[in-house]
């Protein structure tokens, strides 16, 4: 997509960095400000901690898109992905009895494996990344539902499975705060992406990919290896949104996660990440995903009818990116 | 003739209510020599995605078609081609406004839901609110199963109000968040009915991750829910009997084109169980895993 | 004396954390070539945008035959008879050739584009301007040089009263630059008046008629140019003299070979190219437009195709099948087309610096030294004298010249033992040309194997040891360092019979 | 989306444009190939007619989003935008009960003032594409289900109204040939859309946008303007979309239409089109909505589980784009 150059621009006096960094949160806030002032149900413990898990699972997929629209490309295959990874979980706990921590690495493996593939698709076969990730969607939702017999695939062989979500480590330490683990792991997993994104050469990569692969490639670069490591570690958090979901459901449903990618890739886009890469934040996107999160669940909570729901939510967030926009001009 | 092949049409593909439809109907296969394709699309709006997997069904030419109709209407040509082309029609799980299909075999939802209410209003003491999360705001059985709920109660339990009713597309997870929202909105809230299974898992769920203590009764069954239900965490559910649809189906595919009448309807019932009795052989029959 | 049509008066201007104009005047009269000269960054392209409608000033006004004017945007521009090439190439890629230059006035009948028209208009632009270039091809498939024509030709199109041009020869050889004061010439005995930006000091002498200096945003002087001396006008940019080096062609007989190419060859591109660059040799690749010299030099690198040949690196055969081969090789590549093949534009200084020996600064777990990165960028920022207010900031807000400098940054970090320089002082001021150039033979002092391909014969004479000529995708000879201009020019248009039959001379003896 | 360079070109001898140009079937009619002779029902008459109307909706839709894509934006709301304006149709001709001719006109133009006012959220509130139209996508399909209060509108008292798409205009003069109106109305809007592309100062502007929307700017164009009209006439053939659909099914179902735009993109996008923008065309863009349509097809005629038909759609995505890369690579 164009970027859209605004060579007119203001040169009135700047404001703070801090205070900006604060302003981006603008959207987010003035929301929580009218849903608090509109029901005094919104803002008690238990509907914050609602909201935080029910952002846990779109989160982290939307990290997973924000690493791989970052250098440019788009992935589709995050929902099913996914799914796939929960069912592999199952494959491995239920129906081949092994332990716990086999399933968890088994299940991120999983996902790795999948994105590994989708980037040799992209980097070395040079499909475009939209149809690349749609064919895995495809493919990986087809495969679930034949590895799983169109069937869930129950944990209650697996008593800890449940305790990666919803248990609460904080919880058992301060009662008052039971924060599940799954909020516990949207957040490390975004400190771990938001880390090798800044400091590591895999996200300087990652951004320089997005901003001209082939100035990049013509630096001597290594272009397909980054970018096949790019869609990799996409993949295996996926497979990390594979275990939230199905240690939430208590069981790895073969049939969920397509559309999944849309909220996911919405949240990208809102959180500030241009579509047509070389820039975004993985703060950005934890706040996109948060608007998401606090828009359904607010508008829940004040029993708006689903039909207004919908067009409420479509309208919010045109006008959150606009908000931010606005922001950015005035910086 | 070696053996029939019979093309099955229905709205959905993927849920366990419509694999439980899919296993009655190979079932049937078996015992009455008939090879079965069993087929759905992705949602159950998609009511063109419908028509085209009828449109390519009958480009096979299968010697029986079962259809379980999406929109009351909009196949109506589709079946007229195929009615011309001398392939039977048995319409399953909700009917087609024409007398082209030569039977029907289907539960009558509205009642379903209907028994659901009288058992929630039973539960919480006649009095209080209660809420619906069901599955889809315009499909038939969405609508049929959220308007015999919200009339019963209107009609037969005026002390009990539905306070919202919510739709999550059967989608587990987006129904646990919208469950965790009424709940969180509404403290005093006394039951919550879950419309397919998707939706009554959702609602459980919910639940649990509130430790409320809310009273849930479901739909369907498969063994998510069938599990919750022996545990208590829901209070009971209403099934219908897709194994039962399904072998319904193919048995009177087989009779029409053997040249034997068939039932303008085939009732195939449907079941309130809860902890109680669902050990019980006859409920035991009509659940599905 | 004659009115002027066009004045600027005290224009500021500022972008975040940048200063690029601070009082800055310019004037213009009809009929008159009026150049523009500061060092890279010192605001030209600036003023010119703020003329032609793209940015919006912050102070000052602007006159148009004496009457004060507004103007918003390009089009207004455009409506007021003001019309500019951009230093960056501003063209629709994907469109063709006749398409980009009519963009937004095409013929119409009957509401209906008239493509015929249009590549008609086309050509007549093109035979007007001496250009043999077909109007239905589309701009992707150009050489820079090509583009930077199109470009012309639609500026041209316009008929305008003000013309600016933006650097149009950065990418131009001789022949068409003499084409380009050419043409001027007609415009300017038609009373248009013409900005002329450029850094190529002896073109000011040829086509204009008064210069215009600045310096770090602000109004310098004006001086006419025919009684001005080079001198006087690089003082007034660079705020000091230069010291101009002569050529000295050291003894590398005896030096090693560093990069040897033998039987380079692609289709009708590259035929049958064989050279070898020695330790410590600047090898000055020389010939027109369309010669053959970039893909030579891609081809070498890995970053396109080949259909056979053989290179040799220190002695030693190297399959070099992608710019890594090339790199882990020890060859560098600085390309003639730094905004779609050198700068990752959305990326820092800093970060563009690093981009070609990232894996240098990774430590433990993939993690990045950017004190280490800092450090360097700084260092080559001091070095280079780029223009920027910090190592943080996005490359694409640099001037042209500076972005180059940028790219030449990353190459020289790099620290390649054989090092190709295409184009290396496109968009460069002569001050930092000069440093570029002690810089290549400190390089090649240091013992390094050089390669410098350059449209501009005083550069490719000035810094070359030895000179390969190229015509039509064949190499048709060597010449010695400083051999003549005349030399040059033959060998660069020896045709294909003449050099079949030079090759079999070279067979025969 | 980065655009990957291949630099790389072939000076073989050139084969003839005109085989050239077939070629860009070759996906399509390996397909076809593969099918005809596993089965013998699939080159039947009344199958191709099924394939080719099943091909309409989408088709169409695809074509809406092909204007869209080659400007280098996005449009996900072709789908509910279809059924809004169904919805809209049903309002006038079934609610108020207004002759055929103003319900046509009337969805339409509905198309096009929402298409409008996407337009100007983009180019004038430079919303990035991805947003406004998800933002519109939500609005619509809320609006639907408020407008028709959540059920299908049927069109039975205009009796008229389903020939649109299922009468035969060709059938009542060949009787052997029922070509069905609705795949007549794909090919008159690819025509016609086709005509705008390449003839029109439209079409001519919507490539240009896409191939550098900053050097439009700069040669004094309005771009904002030609942007908008842009979308505006994606959304009139969304209109027409809806149209296409109420009238097979009788009805306007305003459940319907989310999901529709991922097919309709991925048809432009195996057409050939790039997501990038600056280039495509209508005929790949119907070769991408036939190779959908006609894998969906052959696949159920094969009696192919539903589980491997997702499978096998998946990997033969990615095979026909992936095909067409090298085609071109040979170029
Ligand atoms: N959009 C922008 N945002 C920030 N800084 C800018 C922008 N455009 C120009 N600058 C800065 O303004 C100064 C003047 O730039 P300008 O492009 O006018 O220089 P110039 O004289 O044309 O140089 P060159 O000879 O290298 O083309 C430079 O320091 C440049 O970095
Ligand atoms: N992308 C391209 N597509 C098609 N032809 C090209 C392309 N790039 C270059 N050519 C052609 O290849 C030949 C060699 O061009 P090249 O750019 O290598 O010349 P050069 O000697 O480097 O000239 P200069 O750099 O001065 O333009 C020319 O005939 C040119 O038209
Ligand atoms: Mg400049
Ligand atoms: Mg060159």
């Amino acid at each position: 997509m164009t970027d859209t150059a605004a060579p007119a621009q203001n040169t009135g006096p700047r404001i703070s960095g801090a205070f900006h960094r604060l302003l981006a949160f603008s959207g987010l806030i003035a929301l929580v400000v009218v849903f608090s002032l509109a029901s005094p149900n919104f803002m008690q413990t238990q509907n914050v901690l609602a909201i935080l898990q029910a952002t846990s699972v779109n989160g982290v997929l939307a990290i997973a898109a924000t690493l791989v629209i970052i250098t440019g490309g788009i992935d589709l295959s995050v929902g099913t992905l996914m799914t796939f990874c929960a069912v592999i979980a199952g494959v491995l706990l239920t129906y081949l009895g092994l332990p716990l921590p086999v399933g968890v690495v088994g299940a991120i493996l999983a996902g790795v494996c999948c994105g590994l593939v989708s980037g040799v698709v992209v980097a070395k076969l040079k499909v475009p990344p939209f149809i690349a990730t749609l064919g895995m969607m495809l493919i990986l939702k087809g495969l679930s539902l034949v590895i799983s017999s169109t069937k869930p695939i129950y944990f209650n062989d697996t008593p800890g499975f449940t305790q990666i979500s919803s248990g609460s480590i904080v919880g058992s330490i301060f009662p008052a705060l039971p924060i599940p683990n799954g909020v516990l792991i949207l957040f490390g997993v975004a400190l771990l992406a938001a880390f090798v994104l800044t400091k590591t050469a895999l996200g300087r990569y990652t951004f320089a990919l997005g901003s001209n692969e082939e100035a990049v490639r013509l630096s001597g670069v290594n272009v397909d290896r980054w970018k096949i490591a790019v869609y990799a570690a996409a993949g295996g958090i996926c497979g990390v949104a594979g275990l939230l979901i199905a240690s939430r459901l208590n069981s790895a449903q073969p049939a969920l996660g397509q559309g999944y990618e849309l909220d996911a890739i919405a949240a990208v886009v809102i959180g500030g990440t241009s579509l047509a890469g070389g820039r975004g934040t993985i703060l950005g996107t934890l706040i996109g995903a948060l608007i998401i999160s606090v828009l359904a669940n607010g508008l829940r909570i004040l029993s708006v009818p689903q039909e207004w729901q919908t067009v409420v939510t479509g309208a919010i967030i045109i006008l959150a990116v606009y908000a931010d926009i606005l922001r950015r001009r005035s910086l | 003739q070696d053996k029939y092949d019979i093309a099955m049409i229905c709205k959905g593909f993927q849920h366990q209510f419509w694999q439980a439809v899919k296993a009655g109907a190979e079932k049937a296969g078996a015992e009455f020599g008939a090879t079965i394709t069993f087929e759905g699309p992705e949602t159950e709006s998609q009511v063109d995605r419908q028509m085209d997997m009828l449109a390519a069904a009958l480009s096979r030419g299968p010697d029986a078609i079962g259809f379980a109709a999406l929109d009351s209407q909009a196949a109506i040509p589709l079946l007229q081609q195929a009615s011309a082309a001398g392939i039977p029609i048995i319409a399953f799980d909700s009917g087609v406004d024409s007398d082209i299909p030569l039977s029907t075999a289907t539960t009558d939802n509205v009642a379903a839901a209907a028994l659901a209410a009288d058992k929630m209003a039973e539960l919480i003491g006649n009095s209080g609110k209660i809420a619906v999360v069901a599955h889809d705001q315009t499909s038939r059985t969405g609508i049929d199963r959220v308007e015999g709920f919200t009339n019963r109660i209107k009609e037969a339990h005026p002390n009990v109000e539905v306070v919202t009713v919510q739709y999550g597309a059967g989608d587990q997870l987006a129904s646990t968040e919208i469950t965790k929202s009424i709940l969180l909105a509404n403290p005093d809230l006394k039951g919550i009915f879950g419309a397919n299974e998707g939706s009554a898992i959702g609602v459980a769920n919910g639940k649990q991750e509130l430790n409320s203590n809310v009273v849930v009764i479901g739909f369907d069954s498969g063994a998510a829910q069938k599990a919750m239900v022996a545990s208590g965490l829901m209070n009971g559910s209403i099934t219908q009997n897709p194994v039962g649809i399904g072998y319904e189906t193919v048995k009177a595919a087989v009779a029409a084109l053997k040249g034997e009448t068939v039932p303008k309807i085939v009732d195939t019932g449907f079941y309130y169980y809860d902890a109680a009795n669902m050990n019980d052989p006859e409920i035991a029959a009509v659940l599905y895993d | 004396m004659t009115t002027n049509l066009v004045e600027m008066v005290d224009i500021d201007k500022s972008f975040p954390g940048v200063r690029a104009l601070a009082k800055a005047h310019f004037e213009l009269k009809p009929g008159e070539v009026h150049a523009l000269m500061g060092e890279n960054g010192a605001g030209k392209s600036t003023l010119m945008k703020i003329l032609s409608g793209v940015y919006a000033r912050d102070a000052g006004d602007i006159r148009l035959d004496g009457q004060n004017v507004e103007i918003a945007s390009p089009r207004q521009a455009q409506d007021l008879g003001i019309g500019i090439i951009h230093q960056e190439l501003a063209l629709m890629r994907d469109l063709t050739v006749a398409q980009n230059i009519f963009i937004g006035r095409e013929p119409r009948r009957f509401g209906i584009l008239d493509e015929g028209q249009l590549n008609r208009d086309a050509a007549a632009i093109f035979a007007s301007m001496n250009l043999a270039l077909e109007p239905t091809v589309r701009v992707e498939t150009l050489t820079i040089a090509k583009q930077q024509m199109v470009e012309i030709a639609k500026a041209l199109s316009y008929r305008s009263r003000v013309l600016i041009m933006d650097e149009p020869t950065a990418a131009l050889n001789d022949a068409e630059i003499a084409e380009l004061f050419a043409i001027i010439n007609r415009l300017k005995a038609e009373g248009v008046g013409v900005v002329y930006i450029s850094h190529k000091m002896d073109e000011i002498k040829r086509i204009s008629d008064r210069v215009t200096i600045m310096r770090d945003g602000e109004y310098v002087g004006t001086v006419p140019a025919a009684d001005t001396p080079i001198e006087t006008i690089i003082s007034m940019m660079v705020g000091r003299t230069l010291s101009g080096d002569t050529l000295v062609v050291p003894d590398t007989s005896a030096a090693p070979i560093a990069l040897e190419v033998r039987n380079l060859n692609r289709g009708r591109e590259i035929r049958d190219v064989s050279f070898a660059v020695r330790k410590g040799e600047i090898l000055g690749f020389a010939g027109l437009m369309g010669a053959g010299r970039t893909e030579v030099a891609r081809a070498v690198f890995g970053a396109d195709r080949r259909d056979g040949g053989e290179i040799l690196v220190h002695g030693q055969p190297i399959a070099i099948t992608s710019p890594k081969d090339a790199v882990d090789a020890g060859i560098g590549y600085l390309s003639e087309d730094r905004k779609h093949f050198g700068l990752a534009t959305g990326l820092d200084v800093r970060n563009n610096i690093a981009l070609a020996s990232l894996d240098r600064f990774t430590g433990l777990g993939g993690i990045l030294d950017e004190a280490g990165m800092e450090q360097k960028a700084v260092g080559y920022i001091r070095q280079l004298a780029i223009k920027t207010p910090s190592d943080v900031q996005e490359a694409r807000l640099l001037s042209g010249g500076n972005q180059q400098k940028v790219v030449i940054a990353k190459w020289l970090l790099r620290d390649c033992d054989i090092l190709i320089f295409d184009e290396p002082t496109r968009g460069i001021d002569v001050g930092a040309k000069s440093e570029i150039y002690k810089l290549l033979n400190a390089l090649a002092g240091q013992g390094k194997a050089i390669i410098v391909i350059s449209s501009e014969l005083p550069e490719v004479l000035r810094l070359s040891h030895r000179i390969a000529v190229m015509c039509e995708g064949r190499l048709t000879g060597f010449l010695p360092g400083g051999a003549s201009q005349q030399d040059i020019m033959r060998l660069a248009t020896l045709r294909p019979s003449a050099v079949a039959e030079q090759s079999i001379e070279r067979r025969s003896t």
